[in-house]
């Protein structure tokens, strides 16, 4: 099967078997993602999107279907898919720099040209003045940026990103934001997003894929103008205007819905 | 420990003997040509344990009673000589203020008695009380060494504390003896410690023992010429002031090497007395069988 | 690809992955793919019995280093039946777990109102903290000379020495369960009206509690470690008193049935701990 | 309304509130707001050593029971001059010293490589579980009687007795250190091409290093009180065997001289153990 | 001095001592809030929100200056100023109904009196069905709602709210939003509520403070409609309304350039 998407999600399905229960957290998922595309994943808690991108980076093999990436089925992880997680996945017994430089020095790339990574790197996420700080001196903001350059040192084809950024604050968020939109741009990284904030996935999604749980599937696929618009004109203004405005409004009420069914009121 | 060129040799605290001259004077390291070792215990089975596990070969002065349970249970050790006779150094020291005497000994039933148990003081004990008709199972004995059970019986935990050495007289400034040991002689119990050594070093090193036996002889020859001149060396030996060493060295006895290997010790008296010993032990249900014959476990060719 | 479901024994074993790690690709490093290896356990147990059997039935071990299998068994059926110096088995156990839980108890009352003193006052922290800190790194078992000069060898001595070891480790424990409350808690409840007593009572007090039973469990196991060398120096009854006394007579079996006793009560008291610290709070580590 | 600032004393001796405290109006239950208590800490020192000193002077105490200052004091010079028992004090203190920390190695060199196959691998889980669970609620202590008869009454047996101590404490740091290392980190490390050999050694060893140095904390507290015990046993040297031979011949004084010296160096182990981890784990708690 | 204010805040100032500094955490701050009024405060991290909470929930006394509660000064907390913490300020060891019941327990109130108002609570907060359950079982929302009821069983006169929303998720997020307008529409209580999220700021207050750090002080004051809005009309219609947006527009960019300001690009 020729193909030309740099992520092939084919037919996947996840049941996760309980001592006395089945969990179907992903059933019947198709998704392809292009060479170089955006996609971020909305969805309420549990609909499965943790274990979507564990199945893409290798962590997790389904219960049936596969995925391919460049072509290749995934057996496991591998250096060419990046992870971003949450937070607390950087190595804090190391200093900014050894962090970033912890995927060539495990790959056994070439010192010097570490170091060249690694400075350029700092220089991205503005933390020249950081390199040789112990990582867990830095701020939240700080540490997702040490974490994004610690994934791009290993120049991976496919960036994952479970809700990288969920854990910061309002404003540090949104600079994230711009951050990873810089990122996106001047590399060319096939970048998948999950993020909890409907605001964060239409900014930063090319495409966005709302799921739904029980069973875990894709509801619905937008295609956004947004993180294009984002590159020309300044990122408030995109997200002031009546467009974004709208399609926040259309995403929200149909998670609200969503959530509603499922739960009744007690969330 | 035994590493190539080093004896151990076990003995006691405030237990002042005549050859401990030959120990501080090393005259024991130059006659065997090896280092000697000598290291403390607290009682007689726990240098049975240390003779067995092959870190001591030699226990100077090791209690029968010891001896006999450790044969008894396997231990492979042999009785090679008589290290000292003490009617009066191993007694049973009941307190002043309890009102019991050897009349009215029945009392003790009921009560608690510190004493080493498992020794020579045990086995004295128990041949006392039988002796004054004291039912043995009924009175309370409590698993002491003898510097703890001064303590005990001069606080009053104890009504009697059997002990031997230098906590005697430390028992006395609150007691008198139940027995004297002169009234125990009297009725056949007697008292004395031997020298013991591993059967591994008694087959593999026998001019070591040899040499060890010659010393002791000497020494004691030598203390029994002239008493005073070394008991300052016997007192810091034994980690006793000089009095206190003194009395102890009057109650002693140090049998000549001739002694020893007449008809009343390892001519055949100690084979006896040593199922004697078994038979009390297992009577009194501290030991499970004794052996029908103790006399392979005595060997007097290094006297 | 739909997988085959390995059998539930092997599950059981540890021989196949279960439900949760078969999905998992890369195991290694993740704790949650270990699974009991119950397989492996019993090929322990398994082995170590067939060796003691055998080394019993060839003697090759001399039986004062290491008891036959049926002397044991033989040993312990007549423990049981006549008891150990006339005292039967479980009295040895009882007195011993008696005095353990003496000495918790007070440890327990003396130290629990101390380390809230410590805890909550400047005056009650300045006061004892001098000796709190002086006394707690000296371990119990160095006080016992002191403790048979001043107290004798009786029943008081040995609950106070095991009072000793437990005191400090409860005052601790009570102080940082005090330290450890959440100011947000304690703000909260005096915005509800609470007074300092109330606070006391119904804030501070419960919120202690996870740290206090964590310093329970911890003097439990002190505490046991302690009544042996307790029993050691003087005892008539008692299971460390039974070790001592028969290791003075070569009784290897009686001193092996003891450590196998102590092993098993002490592991006993663990699992009650957990059960109980489940049963009374529920809540813990869930603030 | 302008305060006057209290003197720096005052604070020092916690007297006063300091610039923390004094702002807050509900002080209590507010562990922030609890001080030093410095003036009531030199306060119980003060009573206590002048009850030491009225008693002394009076001879209110026996001297078997508790020494005099003077007569505390001149035993200390003795022994500082003399040793006890022929061997300096600076010689009994080294060998305790010496057997504590080589328990405590050999135990963490054993222990660790242990915890780690049990918290890596099913089998290893499997295999040792067994073991580890039935020897970690026993006592050291309780071994004594067979460790005399297997290994005897040498260094070797002590220090044994010191490893069995310390062995089953750094298994279980270091199992729960592997344990507790965050999926999330192995991924991150997977991801970016980590082996599992790389694994081990850059993320699982580091992340495990904090329980592991609690672990020898710990080893060191247990065995520095296990090491007075081990001494009791036909031991010529070591502060243990000090007390337990001043005991038996009612040296009260000395008796004390020891307990106080295994206090002040147990604290300082303590302390040195603290430094070592805030130098050697600056990052811990952190993560 | 008669005044009308609910609460007074009079030129305080508030100078925290460190062992080698000092630090301006509030500086001649006045403000006065009326009876009946929901006011939000806005503002980067360490301008002093938390400690101006303190100070009048009676928690700190200020360096200068006195705050007055209905006229009375404040000298320490007291149960007609109720607080609601971001998070963890629940007593886990109580049950729900316990948790809601706690304040009037311990002002000794009417057993049967306390009942009734601890069913009224639940229901208003949707929890009958939750009474009896331990409340670590509970959802973080859920939490936060029992926070509210028990906050609001003692009947205080004044509500103060740290960061109430801060540790839930969007969609949760936006529920309680809900349930604090009607709770105020409901009860007219006095609400001062601090909170990070610009968006919730506007929605929630009537008036909004931002404040700014270095002294701390109220860099600004806008009086809002949306608050009042939302009452008639659905809070999504009110957040996407062209208003709303321009203001959140306008505050956002005056928070940017102060934190650019204070703290160059390294948040
Ligand atoms: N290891 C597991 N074992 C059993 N069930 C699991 C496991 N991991 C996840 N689940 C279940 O699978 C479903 C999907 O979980 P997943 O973590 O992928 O959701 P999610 O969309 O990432 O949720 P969230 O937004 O809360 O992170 C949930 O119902 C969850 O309870
Ligand atoms: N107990 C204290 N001692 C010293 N300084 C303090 C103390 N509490 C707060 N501060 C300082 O006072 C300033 C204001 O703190 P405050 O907690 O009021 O800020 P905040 O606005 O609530 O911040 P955040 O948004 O992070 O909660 C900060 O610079 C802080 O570092
Ligand atoms: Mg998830
Ligand atoms: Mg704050």
């Amino acid at each position: 099967m020729a193909e030309t998407a740099e992520i092939a999600i084919d037919r996947i399905s996840m049941v996760y078997t309980l001592p006395d229960s089945e969990v179907d957290a992903l059933n019947d998922v198709s998704l392809d993602i292009g060479k170089g595309e955006i996609m971020s994943v909305l969805g309420p808690s549990g609909c499965g999107k943790t274990t979507l991108l564990n199945i893409i980076a290798g962590f997790l093999s389904p219960t049936r279907g596969e995925v391919r990436v460049a072509g290749k089925p995934v057996k496991g992880p591998g250096a060419e898919r990046g992870m971003v997680f949450q937070q607390g996945a950087l190595f804090e017994w190391l200093s900014v720099t050894q962090n970033i430089s912890f995927g060539p020095r495990m790959c056994g790339k070439d010192r010097a040209e570490t170091a060249d990574t690694v400075q350029r790197l700092l220089g991205i996420v503005g933390l020249v003045d950081f390199a040789d700080k112990p990582v867990y001196q830095l701020s939240g903001g700080m540490q997702q940026r040490v974490a994004l350059a610690r994934c791009l040192a290993n120049d991976p084809d496919v960036i994952l990103m479970d809700e990288p950024l969920g854990a910061l604050d309002a404003l540090t968020r949104e600079k994230m934001q711009g951050l990873v939109l810089r990122l996106w741009k001047d590399t060319g990284k096939t970048i998948l997003l999950i993020t909890h904030s409907v605001e964060e996935a239409l900014f930063l999604g090319e495409r966005l894929i709302v799921m739904a749980p029980r069973p875990g599937r894709i509801e619905k696929e937008f295609r956004l103008p947004f993180a294009d618009e984002a590159l020309e004109k300044p990122a408030r203004d995109v997200k002031a205007g009546s467009e974004f405005v709208a399609a926040r409004e259309e995403i929200l009420s149909m998670i609200w819905d969503m959530e509603e069914e499922i739960m009744g009121d007690n969330g | 420990a035994e590493h190539g060129d080093t004896v151990t040799v076990a003995y006691f605290l405030e237990w002042p003997t005549a050859n401990q001259v030959a120990q501080i004077d090393k005259t024991y390291d130059e006659a065997m040509g090896v280092d000697v070792e000598w290291r403390a215990f607290g009682n007689g089975n726990e240098m049975t344990q240390a003779m067995v596990s092959g870190d001591v070969q030699i226990a100077y002065s090791q209690g029968f009673v010891p001896f006999v349970v450790g044969v008894s249970n396997g231990a492979p050790l042999k009785l090679v000589g008589i290290a000292v006779t003490y009617a009066e150094n191993d007694l049973c020291i009941i307190r002043e203020d309890a009102g019991i005497t050897q009349d009215n000994a029945s009392e003790l039933e009921g009560m608690k008695v510190a004493t080493p148990i498992g020794n020579v003081t045990h086995y004295k004990l128990l041949r006392t009380l039988e002796h004054l008709g004291v039912d043995a199972s009924k009175v309370d004995l409590v698993q002491m060494n003898p510097a703890d059970a001064a303590i005990a019986l001069i606080r009053g935990d104890v009504v009697m504390g059997c002990a031997f050495g230098g906590a005697i007289d430390r028992m006395k400034e609150v007691g008198f003896p139940l027995m004297t040991g002169a009234e125990q002689e009297a009725v056949g119990i007697n008292t004395f410690d031997i020298i013991t050594v591993t059967e591994d070093f008694a087959s593999q090193h026998p001019e070591l023992v040899q040499a060890f036996m010659d010393v002791t002889e000497e020494a004691n020859a030598a203390y029994k010429a002239d008493p005073d001149a070394a008991l300052a060396t016997i007192a810091g030996a034994a980690g006793m002031d000089e009095d206190g060493a003194r009395s102890m060295l009057a109650n002693f006895g140090f049998p000549s090497a001739a002694d020893q290997k007449g008809a009343n010790w390892l001519g055949g008296g100690v084979q006896a007395m040593t199922k004697g010993v078994a038979d009390v032990m297992v009577e009194a249900g501290n030991m499970e069988t004794g052996l029908d014959d103790y006399s392979e476990f005595v060997d007097d060719s290094f006297l | 690809m739909s997988r085959q479901k390995p059998s539930g024994l092997a599950i059981w074993l540890g021989l196949s992955d279960n439900s949760f790690t078969r999905q998992k690709t890369v195991k290694f490093g993740d704790a949650a793919a270990v699974n009991s290896g119950r397989f492996y356990s019993l090929l322990t147990l398994a082995v170590l019995i067939v060796a003691w059997v055998v080394a019993s039935a060839f003697e090759l071990i001399e039986p004062f280093y290491w008891p036959s299998i049926s002397g044991t068994w033989e040993r312990l059926v007549k423990i049981l039946g006549e008891g150990f110096r006339n005292t039967a088995l479980h009295d040895h156990v009882g007195i011993s777990v008696y005095r353990v839980l003496s000495g918790v108890f007070y440890g327990a009352l003396v130290g629990i109102p101390l380390g809230f003193a410590m805890g909550l006052s400047s005056i009650g922290r300045g006061l004892f903290d001098p000796v709190v800190e002086f006394m707690r790194p000296i371990p119990p078992l160095a006080l016992i000379p002191l403790i048979i000069l001043w107290f004798g060898i009786d029943e008081f001595a040995k609950i106070f020495l095991l009072f000793l070891a437990s005191l400090f480790i409860m005052t601790i424990a009570a102080r940082s369960g005090v330290s450890s409350v959440r100011i947000t808690k304690v703000h909260a409840a005096y915005s509800l009206g609470a007074s300092k007593l109330q606070i006391l009572r119904h804030v501070i007090l419960p919120n202690a509690l996870p740290e206090i039973f964590t310093g329970l469990r911890t003097s439990m196991g002190v505490c046991w470690g302690t009544v042996v060398a307790a029993e050691l120096v003087a005892a008539d009854k008692g299971l460390g008193s039974m070790i001592m006394i028969a290791k003075n007579f070569l009784q290897t079996d009686t001193v092996v049935i003891g450590i196998i006793l102590i092993g098993i009560i002490g592991y006993i008291i663990e699992l009650i701990m957990r059960r109980l610290e489940q049963w009374l709070i529920p809540w813990r580590g869930k603030g």
